[in-house]
């Protein structure tokens, strides 16, 4: 419903941005891709530490539910930023900071889901995630904060990206928050349907234990 | 103390009998100083930029292979479990393997650091002296990195290969500012033209140090 | 009552869903050897690294000293690893391991042990240059250098030569003498039948005593 | 209308992604239901088993 809405608003409602012209609407949904995958992989510390904490399974499921789509997003971030980019600076992909960032992020969580993929078997599995988990989250603002300098030091690597100071119009604002609203919600469905099939495999688990269990007592008797 | 000195004494003199490794290791780096310079001569790239960008490459790389085998080595011939079912705090483990990292890594960094100067033209000036601090910085920090990230990959099928993988993006803020610190020291510009850049990495150490001593204890665990 | 050196309460451990152990029960008091008997694949392993700590049960209580913390001062460990470094001397070996234990004086410890399991000529030799039956001796003089309350041996009797078991009897007997612990496991009953006071039998997971034989 | 094929790409795919990854997690579903179902059904058998065992 609410992306129906956003979607309505995007191609409809909003007027049509001066400089950048049609191109600029991509930025509705581009942010609030944006958004939700750092919501995401912030999930992912929090969870961590909660499972480091409470060693409750619950929480390294949902750790690993929140990296997954949050890596989904993200990617959804880079190719609509790209191809965004393109008309507007002319180049698909430029070392401008904040694409860097995102890229880093990218790589660091594309890499902590190798590791879940690898380490998945191992009864060590959930605690390795959580602790590497942690340790990305701590990265991150040292990440925003070099990468930001590395680039401002460099003028010569152009435009600061558009959007931020653009928004003249109060309609704009209003559809980037359905828009908000919209992928928050999208990003909360699918975090629960990702977290309900690992919750099962859980189940499965325990199920199959309880049968290796019961078939080895039956041959006792 | 006396725990952690055993443990570190141990590391060292096992390090310097099998010696290979150490030369394999500046091996390494000689070999990835010189692929960057053919690298970057094509484009023309010289100097102490050039310079400071391939010495913080080769010590990446030689750290990835070098820092990880405090620990993976105790991995390989099942003496981790000796250590952890002995009265040694994980925390007293985790920096004797922090500080023979680091030590395996500054041998390795000062022959770099060396071939540098050789390779790239450079002067043995008070450049290099002011650099050393920075350096210093770099390899604490990846050695803080390293130990808990190989703890972290012991334990998993191709840890070999995951490794590498959660290191490098981790590490890139850290490689960012020593390159950029350690090219200004080179270029003789003034500690305070850098102090940004150290620090970020002082700040990249201490919460990378702080991090493994508080979850060290769990990627050393077994069950 | 004297606490029970080890308690073991319904212990079971799986990896997976793969269940391993399945509801064991042990008591040890100090002064006294089990002995647990299992073929390959029973799960001998696994308890071997339950009891020692490195391993938490998934079901089950499992207390040493009758303290829920481990106090892994009291504990010696020998597995099929030796847990020496093959690139030291043995007595750097054993130096490390009594320094490693907070021990005073570790080259003087050293020594003596050298000198108990008689391995004074090799001493100076690093370990991967020595045969693998004095291998073991110096693993069980390492096992022992911080005189262990309980003593924890997997097949202590691999690799060892008729002098050599007579050695390690002798070592094990006379830590027991002294109050210590001892769990010892074995493919086959027969070598440790003379030493332990129980027996117990591991199979698929389970831990029958059989006291009888 | 100029760039507008820029505009449409980048919607489709940010729909065709959600969409894929739905698709893909509900076939991960499906997979894990039937699994679940077929073990209850063994685990039931068991415990039948069993209770006829102790009965006897």
């Amino acid at each position: 419903m609410l992306m129906v809405a956003a979607l309505y608003m995007v191609f409809l409602y909003v007027p049509t941005e001066a400089a950048q012209g049609i191109v600029q609407r991509i930025f509705y949904f581009h942010v609030p891709c944006a958004w939700v995958a750092f919501a995401g992989f912030g999930l992912v510390a929090i969870s961590g530490v909660l499972y480091l904490w409470l060693g409750q399974d619950v929480w390294d499921d949902l750790g690993y539910a929140a990296a997954e789509v949050g890596m989904v997003f993200c990617t959804l971030v880079l190719i609509t930023g790209s191809i965004w980019a393109k008309p507007i600076w002319g180049v698909w992909w430029t070392w401008d900071s904040r694409l860097t960032t995102t890229l880093l992020l990218w790589l660091l969580y594309g890499g902590y889901l190798m590791l879940r993929a690898a380490a998945n078997e191992s009864p060590n599995g959930a605690r390795l995630a959580a602790v590497v988990g942690i340790v990305a989250a701590l990265d991150v603002p040292v990440v925003i904060v070099s990468v930001r300098l590395w680039r401002t030091i460099h003028p010569a690597v152009l435009v600061t990206k558009q959007g931020g100071h653009g928004l003249q119009d109060p309609r704009m604002v209003t559809t980037l928050l359905v828009a908000m609203a919209a992928f928050t919600v999208l990003f909360a469905w699918l975090l629960m349907l990702r977290f309900a099939t690992l919750r099962m495999r859980a189940r499965i688990d325990r199920l199959t234990l309880r049968l290796a269990l019961a078939e080895a007592a039956a041959q006792d008797i | 103390m006396t725990q952690f000195r055993a443990i570190l004494g141990k590391d060292l003199r096992l390090e310097i009998r099998s010696g290979e490794s150490t030369i394999a290791l500046i091996a390494l780096s000689l070999l990835i100083l010189v692929v960057i310079v053919f690298a970057l001569s094509q484009a023309g790239a010289r100097g102490t930029e050039a310079g400071a960008g391939a010495l913080w490459i080769a010590m990446l790389f030689s750290g990835m292979l070098g820092a990880v085998r405090a620990l993976s080595s105790e991995r390989d011939n099942g003496t981790i479990y000796a250590l952890l079912v002995s009265p040694v705090d994980r925390t007293t483990i985790y920096f004797a393997k922090l500080t023979a990292a680091v030590v395996f890594m500054a041998i390795a960094e000062v022959a770099a650091v060396v071939l540098m100067v050789l390779f790239f033209n450079l002067n043995f000036d008070f450049g290099l002296l002011r650099m050393l601090p920075i350096l210093a910085l770099g390899v604490i920090g990846f050695g803080a990195l390293a130990t808990v990230l190989s703890a972290v990959s012991g334990h998993t099928r191709m840890g070999d290969l995951i490794l590498p993988v959660l290191a490098v993006p981790l590490y890139v803020p850290a490689l960012i500012a020593g390159v950029k610190a350690s090219a200004a020291m080179l270029s003789g510009a003034p500690f305070t033209s850098a102090a940004i850049w150290i620090k970020i990495l002082i700040a990249f150490d201490l919460l990378f140090v702080g991090a493994g001593y508080l979850l060290f204890e769990f990627v050393i665990a077994e069950n | 009552m004297t606490t029970l050196a080890l308690q073991a309460h319904a212990v079971s451990h799986s990896f997976g869903s793969v269940p391993v152990l399945r509801g064991l029960n042990c008591d040890l008091a100090p002064g006294c050897a089990a002995a647990i008997i299992g073929s390959n694949g029973s799960g001998k392993s696994t308890l071997v690294r339950i009891f020692a700590g490195l391993l938490k049960p998934t079901a089950g209580s499992m207390v040493l000293f009758g303290d829920s913390r481990i106090d892994r001062r009291r504990l010696g460990l020998l597995t099929h690893q030796t847990f020496l470094y093959r690139n030291l001397t043995a007595r750097e070996n054993l130096e490390f391991y009594a320094a490693l234990y907070g021990m005073r004086n570790p080259p003087q410890i050293a020594a003596e042990w050298i000198e108990r399991i008689g391995l004074e000529a090799l001493a100076a030799y690093r370990v991967r240059t020595i045969s693998r039956g004095n291998e073991q001796r110096l693993a069980i003089a390492r096992a022992l250098i911080a005189n262990p309350d309980l003593l924890i041996m997997d097949e202590p009797f691999t690799a060892l030569d008729v002098a050599g078991a007579e050695l390690v009897k002798g070592l094990i007997a006379e830590s027991m003498e002294r109050g210590c612990a001892v769990v010892l496991t074995a493919h086959s009953g027969a070598t440790l039948t003379a030493i332990a006071c129980e027996r117990y039998e591991l199979s698929r997971g389970r831990l029958a005593a059989d006291k009888g034989t | 209308m100029e760039n507008f094929g820029y505009l449409f790409a980048a919607y489709t795919i940010i729909f065709a992604v959600i969409f894929i990854y739905v698709m893909f997690i509900w076939r991960r579903q499906q997979r894990l239901e039937e699994d679940l179902r077929g073990l209850s059904r063994r685990v039931d058998e068991v415990d039948r088993k069993a209770a006829i065992k102790s009965a006897s």
